[in-house]
């Protein structure tokens, strides 16, 4: 089944994007990404320490996979922050592709809603193609798609927590309220059963990075995510039977043999 | 001689040279870099016009791994 | 990755057993059931009225797929109507297999504990390969072992409810205490992500037949299907990450810029 | 004659009969068959040398879907 | 508002039963008891060794709460144990009530469905007033009214586990199928929300012990449990309003201020 | 037990507030409102027409109940709205208290955030004590404290839905954060069991107003609440057993009869 | 006179009036009442001291059931 | 002399006694225990009529707290 979606503008096949830390090790990351079908991958930007090589080997890595790049602005916590990051991820990474990422509680790492409305506003003014994390609050998504966004990235439940989908009935309720916008789970995504009920409620993607890099075996579980997005999206596309309350029987009751008048 | 900090480090520097002979001068390749001076963006194409005053902050950044 | 699976010794690659009723067509569910990849498929026997040929249509389709067949004893109410249609079932499909059920109650279909037992206890005797249909009942797994059974089919929820894993506590009991059975999840599955969440909590199989046969589209919901059951078996075999209880990033946060002692 | 219920449809037929002549009589196929008489199976190797008797309950049965 | 129930021929007002194990003192479960506002507490039979009085203390402590006792057969693996064991009680506490529990696996602890029927099936036989502790399982159920209880016991989830309602679909169809049987949810009650939600299902009361005698101060959650089951019960009386899927104004939106035609 | 709490510097003993609309007629009300306990009672402001004494019935007998009014903003869509209602309310009920609500979307009416932020800053500088209805956002929560609010009041569920606790990871997670602040749950609460739920979380109230009204008794359903905050508060102060994963038996172990060495 | 809406009515008043006496001129119990302008509050003391302008819009409320 | 386990202790007893004085003698209070031997119930009336064999198994139980 071909089944293309598009992201400002550029055309996918896979609907997992991909992040590139907490592997094992640099050959592991390239064979998960690989295994996952994934075609777009987060990096970031740090400090670098002149002598250090750790980072290259891995950002080499990175580069032979000739994926499509999304920096983010992990660890923001003011929109100038965001900002500036943004602006040297363009440079650094050649592309105006920005996932943006403005912390506003240390805790539960969740987005700060107000400041992720006001730095997406600046970037998009900027000529960013923003791509905003937010928590899973239709007002906050509605402003984001009014300042200039046309992806949106809700969580499923907190960074690294593997806890899926926190609130199906909030993001049901997005899905259905901006039928038009790719919406993209970005966070909380432990186990492909995650990911196949985020397609199932008809989102267009998912962006996970814990599940595969910390599982025990990276690799398979990678290729687990590349079937639960076949598998969730054929099942949206393909139209799940009602949940019934009571019970129906699948084999004819009819013809029932053993039956007789009395 | 004007004292900035460098990704947290204290150095001193003479604030005749351009940023592009400091970064160099600091080990630093400067197609691999990006760079903001207290917290505001620098893009590489004014690296050999911008000098640093006392008490500057300096970024530079490089790529690594991400969720 | 190949990763197979036995069945009263015989060897398969599907982990998805299928049924053959309630399509729209012949022709749709052979094309579901070749789109899901399933070698088993499951039949069943009613009375036939000498002229008609309707069934005949259907059954020539069944038979042209050439997969394994699972004869069931759909309806049957008493342990004696269970026998009695298991020995014409081994007659016509010429199979030993037998997928055991014996309804208790009319209202949610389900297994009769008791009379399940006591069925399967004497069809093992006269040489059947004995599938029961049964509920999420440890003790009662235990019996049916006991008694000679090698595969069980606890329930996920009613048949034809699709309502998924009613109670993955008692499912993961079951698995943890009976390490070495193959355990199948039959009924109740709706949607692929129940049965992605079936084989991550380490069941060996799932058997399904509305979910498909009922799907708007059954042949891209089989499709769906044999993708959930690939995605659910790598994230068994690949470990999934732990569930935490609070966030944690995935970017590094050594080296952040913009942090400076003050 | 006797009366006989097949698959629940009154039937009068001659006692002196197989079952293998019934069940052609009544347009069934043996090969794509399977019988019970009184909710125990008959073998389909047993019909010529079996017969029925009055009010006999006899259910012929053939492959369907099932779920 | 007054509210009584029945339970074989005798009326009680207050909806909990309560166990009498695991007080951090004697005098605790004494005032646990009574705060709780039960009216039924359950005991049990141990071996004695002659000289030891432990045992003797706490009895005095139970039989000074002047309650109804209900004795049980906790630890039995046989039909044959429990059956002693109920012969044993009803001499000793001159009661023909038994708790009826005959346990099928030591990992779950859960009643073992089949062993249950069957010495409830002799006990009743014996003129005992037989509280069958049971599973979710409808069929099963059905079977020991069958054989003469009047009362049923299923779990909400395993003995001490705390975990409550595991599978609320399958109790609201035992209380559908058996609308005049009186329905006590035993074990697994965890939180007094635990049981309320069983009292709003329908069910007519609940037993538990550890929720109580292990909480930090058993006292006061005892007192919380006498509130939880009126609330419950007045919840199911008064008729709650349906779940909707989407939201309604409580508020008048007529003659809302600020509004003109432009 | 005597558990007050205190509210702006007014203490009160009743842990739950109740709203005033939606009852199927004024003198249901009056008595539902005084069964269920509450101290607080909520009100709104609408346009009158000179002749009608509809509203003023009603009003007649809010005020002989002679509780604590909390006037809402209910149906303000604006910051400018909201201001100009309050200033309003503070006039006609001569109370500073105002629950706020600013509402971000018709169809899930959950409140605007931002907007939500802005008004109550404002609010506050002009004196009011502000009751914020907002979402289980902890950023938000945190940002409306910082503009001075010293009572939060985040959402279950969307209004008038009934179905409870959406997502108690968020609501547990706020109140970890915010330890020492006063935390309602207000909106979506359906059945005593929420509210039981809301405070075993921690939550000091809980304000509802459908969940009674549109009982089909609501005075009974009034005393069900009444008892549900009691049983919920009890809860929290008695601490609950923790959950726990495998079963423990409360009778003991030890001394059961009919065991012998073999 | 001007054109005025009163809770979305349209009025013709005397632009003379104070706002007290238009107000029980349309039947309201100004005790028992609170007034916006334009979407701004009007304490009850500024009522005698008040006057419309075309085109003004007035929200005359009073007290309801709440939730 | 037989031998007898009395809640799993070994125990020496003449079996010419009745089971009453035998509890008694294992200092028992008889209106305070229930009694079972090899699984079998006693009743209290019978305490006085029973006398052990070798090997019997008894056991003796008290009132205690249960769940």
């Amino acid at each position: 089944m071909t089944d293309n979606w598009t992201l400002y503008g550029s055309t996918f096949n896979s609907r997992l994007l991909i992040g590139s830390a907490l592997y094992p090790s640099p050959q592991v990351m390239s064979d998960a990404i690989t295994a996952s079908g994934s075609e777009i991958v987060t990096v970031s930007l740090r400090r670098q320490a002149p002598e250090e090589a750790g980072g290259q080997s891995l950002w080499t890595h990175i580069q032979q996979l000739n994926k499509t790049l999304l920096p983010n602005t992990a660890g923001c916590h003011s929109v100038k922050e965001a900002l500036t990051l943004a602006q040297m991820s363009r440079e650094m990474f050649e592309t105006d592709w920005i996932k943006l990422e403005v912390i506003g509680d240390d805790y539960n790492l969740q987005p700060d809603p107000i400041a992720t409305v006001e730095a997406a506003e600046q970037l998009v003014k900027q000529g960013f193609k923003v791509f905003p994390y937010c928590t899973d609050d239709l007002v906050v998504c509605q402003r984001l798609l009014s300042v200039g966004c046309e992806v949106l990235m809700p969580w499923g439940s907190p960074i690294g927590t593997g806890r899926g989908l926190m609130n199906p009935y909030n993001l049901q309720t997005i899905r259905e309220r901006l039928p038009d916008t790719p919406l993209i789970i970005d966070a909380g995504i432990g186990k492909p059963s995650h990911a196949v009920m985020a397609l199932e409620l008809g989102y267009d993607g998912v962006l996970l990075n814990t599940a595969v890099a910390q599982a025990s075996e990276p690799v398979l579980m990678a290729e687990g995510f590349r079937h639960a997005l076949l598998a969730g999206r054929s099942a949206y596309l393909a139209g799940a039977m009602p949940e019934r309350q009571t019970a129906s029987p699948s084999t004819p009751t009819l013809g029932m043999p053993f039956w007789h008048q009395s | 001689m004007i004292q900035v900090s460098v990704n947290s480090d204290m150095k001193q520097v003479d604030e005749m040279l351009p940023l592009s002979e400091l970064l160099s001068g600091w080990g630093f390749d400067c197609q691999r870099v990006a760079v903001a001076i207290n917290e505001d963006f620098v893009p590489r194409s004014a690296y050999s016009a911008t000098r640093l005053r006392d008490n500057d902050r300096v970024d530079v950044v490089a790529p690594v791994q991400g969720g």
